[in-house]
């Protein structure tokens, strides 16, 4: 875990720190971000443990430089949509994170009212267009959105999240193919930690991810997501390429994952070695890894390391207080939203509960 | 008023709501430069030109998924299944993206989108080409379901599911599409989701049903009215919402009820429609609700053995008799 | 006999049909290496290799459709969902090519194949994993459907299941796993489908019931006989094959029944059941038959909204108290 | 049309003709089947427009090299799958065109009693598994079908037949994964007329069909499907090395579609103009391109031409013959084979058609 404390033990060494043409301050800003979302993530699984959040809940912990690196470097009126894992990629495009843990509690203050849970955060208002359930469900989804950006002639784009085991899914391959032959504003991101739950995506892959675009003629490209620099620098490339027409994108971005799949699912052990965790905790983890070359760069003291964590470690206190303040929804929430055009004719519901006329 | 088929009639209410809301458009295999597998379309492209009429690739998945997509970012697709015996295929969009999307957003993301194409039986198509397929849309909260069996109900339905809000199957039948009859021309002629129509009436016996089977209930209640029982055929034409009042009016008249309908009776519409009359109406009834549906078998190509599977006029006339204790004459 | 839990009396169903035919196998996501998302299959891989236990990508239709073609080819799938709310990518291969097959080779290929997983839901997974997904598995002929609420009929039908010569969808529960009961531990010990099993004893009213909601009938029963009512739990067990018989001796001893199920009403199996009832005991009735079932929405996250949703003993007791035409206490 | 009588228009001059290694005789065989398959192709378009055939029938009219060079190149226990255009390839596999015949005409002495039609034939005496009527279905099922033949160490093969339309389902894909993680014994063959229904290929794919395999690493072919010999050449080398344990193939088979669709749709006009079709009638018909070489190379002459043309057309009257004499199926046929286990318990079948015991 990124701590505040101990500079990591030293990697391997590389060759020296590309900052991507990226100014320190919007270095600082990213790891700003990624440390809001640790925190909020640490704090998500705090609360998890005591029973505040229930059903599954799969942490982002680990990933960080994915939702940082590529949702900052978009606009905000494009669109964002992903998976089940999303609540980072969720306050990445500017949902609040009280709206998110609400939405983990299960109460009205939530991103969905209470009735979405941890896998399906939504908020029109910023174009974070969900929170899905179905591996790979959101791929034509997503096409569809950007179907719709054409459609109206529109300059979005929209942002496409999903995970490495998604693209075995019939959904991606068709989804994938009409964004091509329609040249859709869409990046379509995969984003890699080399596991599908307890499966190796070498498991059930023989090629290489960036692979898995050409048929479709769609240009693909990797980029090491535990770099955020370099994740934003490459989004922001592929943003102007495809606002500009380009048609679609893929990307494999490498990441690790630094918990379970869910929080039912141990961190290590069944599928993967504790070696292998530990070896990423300790050398990939993208907190880490900015924050280390900000030191080194100058741009960063501990002293401003702790200040920046602290705020992020308040935001996700008051993310917790708020959510558990937070009213449950009352019974009436039950039935809203099911349908959105209710008239006179015709009977919707049935579940006998109704008081039935005969007697 | 126009004599149109109701192929016609749908495509006239798909040209007057793309003519009236841009944001309209209909995507599908064939619809565009094919005019259509059945030709539903027919002119739809050079009308309104390839951006609003979209040829897919056979990807019913991908491209049903597109669509609720397209739905979530405000706009209103009609999705054409060829047939909606293909669209098993989609069915994950339908129910667990457009029919779960509203109310897992708490409201955020309604989701207007169409599902038309044919549903059930031509002639002689065999198994994987003649399901009904009610049963898979009706059955979760979200998605209406709407069944014309005429062209004038073929037009107002499809124009007010179009601009419904909610995610609609709407489910047509190849063996309709030649089907003649009198259209209303005005633009706005909407027939409001929900409300059954009485196509036929008598005291005697009440025959439920939607879709193609209003015209086989309706050669029954012919039949059964020379023989001088009376019936009343009620046209669900949504199967969701449900006019459950129609239903019960007549029933309550009659005491006896039919339910008539093209696919399998397992756990098929007329199962719930039996349900409902018992349950809201149990004291009027004076025999058991019948169905009348498809042999409970995959339906066989041969012609003969198609005829057998399917209900007829015969069967429904014989329900009649048996819910009237009466003698078949 | 021996005390174990549901998911071990899978285990050993699994273990046991593996053992004594090497043509059975099992393929699903996590199946080997993890021993099942939900180790139902804990140790087949490491017992059986992994040309037996067999991880698949995550690709529904494939592995599906896959299986279904091996069955074709003479073996004897067993395919785990990991749920059932997944397999809705998978539906077309079940509908169209493992139901239909059989019919439209004229007998030529018969598919042995189980499809199995939990349905419905477990605690707070939202609507997109806590669907209950028997109609669209039940409505077809050509699949038969079964739904074992307690460790002993979870073996017993897991056995016949396997052993069966037609595509069975196997509806298991993520809350029953741990449900412990006595197993018979003979290797033969099977369960014929289509035998209901009569849970609960009582002479006043019938609940029907199927899979884990036999739990909730026999909690409401209790509570029923506290006030001095007598109620007959019919546990289908099966809901195709249907022990029709069994349901109309209930019924004709009590006259009155509610079916308990824990997905949504419309449509459901429930319908069917009902439908049913009074068509063959129709002048036994002294009541409608009720339903209790999920509310009519998709399943809400929020704790309390679940609960509400879901079915429940007191919903069950007050549906008896309807039919029985009595003040609740 | 593929004529007797008349020697086709010179093509363009090309290379002398390849003979692949094909022996006179076996050249003369596959001359021998295509006619066959022509013959009898149009025997049913005959016994459609009178009325014996009903529903949809899909010709395979100037595809006749793909089942001709692909089928025969297998062995008889290999097994071949493919989609709703199966008249020839059933008859390539080994079926009677009898039975083919009559289970167009829905016949008891039909592949399928009856029950299947043109789109459904199955014979499984001789491994042909079926005429599946959604696009791609039998993908799947092909790589199941080579799952067994894995599973139970043989070491036949499967061919398993699709349209170039089928590429863009999300079974396909699903399936070709499997197929090559798992090392099975199959072989994809698209039959790539250009055009699903009214589709142009083109229209739905920015890349050439051998693109589409590229994802699992199963190494893809072209071959000139109007050339049957070296289609035959091809798959004989093809079902060698899948055999042999090399994993499954994938192969473009370019053809073209002589009629329309199924039979309600017009052979052209709609989707591809008239003088196209002629194009590829005229200058690439399997029957005439081998006719021709055979003339030229001296192993066949007219009269060899005309006698085993005779022969076939007399097959297709024979078979037209068989299955308008069949009978029809009997009404008990209706409720037979819905079940393989049927027994005492529980009731199966659900239609109120049986006597309800209420009255
Ligand atoms: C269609 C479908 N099948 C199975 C599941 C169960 N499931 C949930 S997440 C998951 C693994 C997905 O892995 P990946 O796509 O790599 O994403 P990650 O969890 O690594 O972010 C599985 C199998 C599902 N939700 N949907
Ligand atoms: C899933 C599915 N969608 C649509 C159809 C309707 N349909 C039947 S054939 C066909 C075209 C298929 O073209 P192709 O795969 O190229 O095969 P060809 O007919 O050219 O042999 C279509 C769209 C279907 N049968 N199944
Ligand atoms: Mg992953
Ligand atoms: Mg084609």
């Amino acid at each position: 875990m990124a701590g505040t404390k101990t500079r990591r033990a030293k990697a391997p060494k590389e060759s020296p720190f590309d900052m991507h043409g990226i100014a320190p301050e919007l270095a600082l800003d990213l790891l700003r971000e990624m440390l809001r979302y640790r925190r909020f993530e640490e704090k998500a699984e705090e609360a998890y443990a005591i029973g505040k959040i229930g059903g599954f809940c799969h942490l982002h912990i680990g990933q960080e430089g994915v939702a940082a690196g590529a949702i900052k470097a978009l606009r905000e009126s494009d669109y964002v949509i992903t998976a089940y894992r999303d609540h980072t990629e969720a306050i990445a495009k500017g949902v609040a994170p009280t709206a998110v843990m609400a939405e983990l509690f299960g109460r009205t203050g939530g991103t969905s009212g209470g009735k979405g849970g941890s896998m399906h955060m939504f908020a029109r208002s910023v174009r974070f267009m969900g929170g899905h359930g179905i591996v790979s469900g959101q791929v034509p989804l997503a096409t569809g959105i950007a179907f719709r950006i054409k459609y109206k002639s529109e300059d979005d784009i929209v942002a496409c999240f999903m995970g490495d085991a998604a693209v075995n899914q019939g959904g991606f391959h068709e989804a994938l193919n009409m964004a091509a032959i329609w040249e859709l504003p869409v990046i379509f991101v995969v984003e890699n930690n080399h596991y599908g739950m307890g499966t190796a995506f070498r498991r059930v892959s023989l090629t290489d991810m960036v692979e898995r675009s050409s048929p479709y003629a769609i240009p693909a490209s990797k980029v090491n997501g535990q770099d955020v620099l370099a994740t934003y620098a490459h989004f922001r490339d592929l943003a102007a390429e495809v606002r500009n027409g380009g048609g679609p994108r893929f990307v494999d971005v490498e990441t690790y994952r630094f918990r379970g799949h869910s929080m039912s699912d141990p961190v290590s052990g069944t599928y993967r070695p504790k070696e292998e965790v530990e070896q990423h905790t300790h050398f990939d983890d993208p907190i880490a890894i900015l924050r280390d070359h900000l030191f080194e760069a100058g741009s960063l003291d501990q002293d401003g390391l702790e200040a920046m964590d602290a705020e992020a470690r308040e935001e996700a206190q008051e993310a917790f207080e708020f959510a558990d303040a937070s009213p449950v929804p009352g019974p009436e929430a039950l039935y809203e939203h099911v349908w959105a055009d209710v008239d006179g004719n015709g009977r919707l519901r049935f579940d006998g509960r109704e008081e039935a006329p005969w007697r | 008023m126009a004599v149109m088929t109701y192929r016609d009639a749908l495509n006239a209410a798909l040209r007057e709501e793309m003519a009236r809301d841009p944001d309209v458009f209909l995507m599908g295999e064939e619809v565009a430069e094919y005019d259509g597998a059945y030709k539903v379309s027919k002119g739809l492209l050079a009308e309104f030109g390839d951006h609003r009429v979209v040829d897919s690739p056979i990807s019913e998945l991908g491209f049903g998924g597109l669509c609720v997509g397209a739905a979530m970012a405000g706009l209103r697709p009609v999705v054409e299944f060829m047939t909606f015996n293909f669209a098993f295929l989609a069915l994950d969009q339908v129910i667990n993206s457009a029919a779960k999307l509203l109310y897992m957003s708490n409201g955020q993301f309604p989701i207007p989108i169409v599902f038309r194409g044919p549903t059930g039986a031509a002639l002689q198509l065999s198994a994987q080409h003649s399901q009904a397929c009610e049963t898979y849309y009706v059955h979760a909260p979200g998605v209406k379901v709407v069944t014309p069996a005429t062209p004038a109900d073929a037009k107002g339905l499809l124009k007010a599911a179009i601009r419904d809000n909610d995610p609609v199957a709407f489910m047509e039948g190849e063996l309709l599409y030649n089907f003649k009859g009198e259209v209303p021309e005005d633009d706005d002629f909407v027939i409001p989701l929900g409300v059954a129509d009485l196509k036929h009436e008598g005291d005697d016996v009440t025959i439920v049903t939607h879709g193609k089977m209003v015209h086989v209930a309706l050669q029954a209640a012919n039949k059964l009215s020379t023989e001088g029982i009376g019936a009343d055929v009620v046209d669900l034409r949504s199967i969701r919402p449900l006019d459950v009042d129609a239903i019960l009016r007549s029933v309550q008249k009659t005491n006896r009820a039919v339910y008539l309908e093209e696919g399998w009776a397992y756990v098929g519409v007329g199962a719930q429609i039996v349900a409902t009359i018992q349950e809201e109406a149990f004291d009027y009834l004076d025999a058991p609700v019948l169905r009348v549906t498809q042999a409970d078998v995959p339906m066989p190509y041969a012609k003969n053995l198609e005829m057998m599977a399917k209900p007829s006029a015969d069967r429904v006339v014989e329900a009649c008799n048996k819910v009237l204790y009466r003698e078949a004459r």
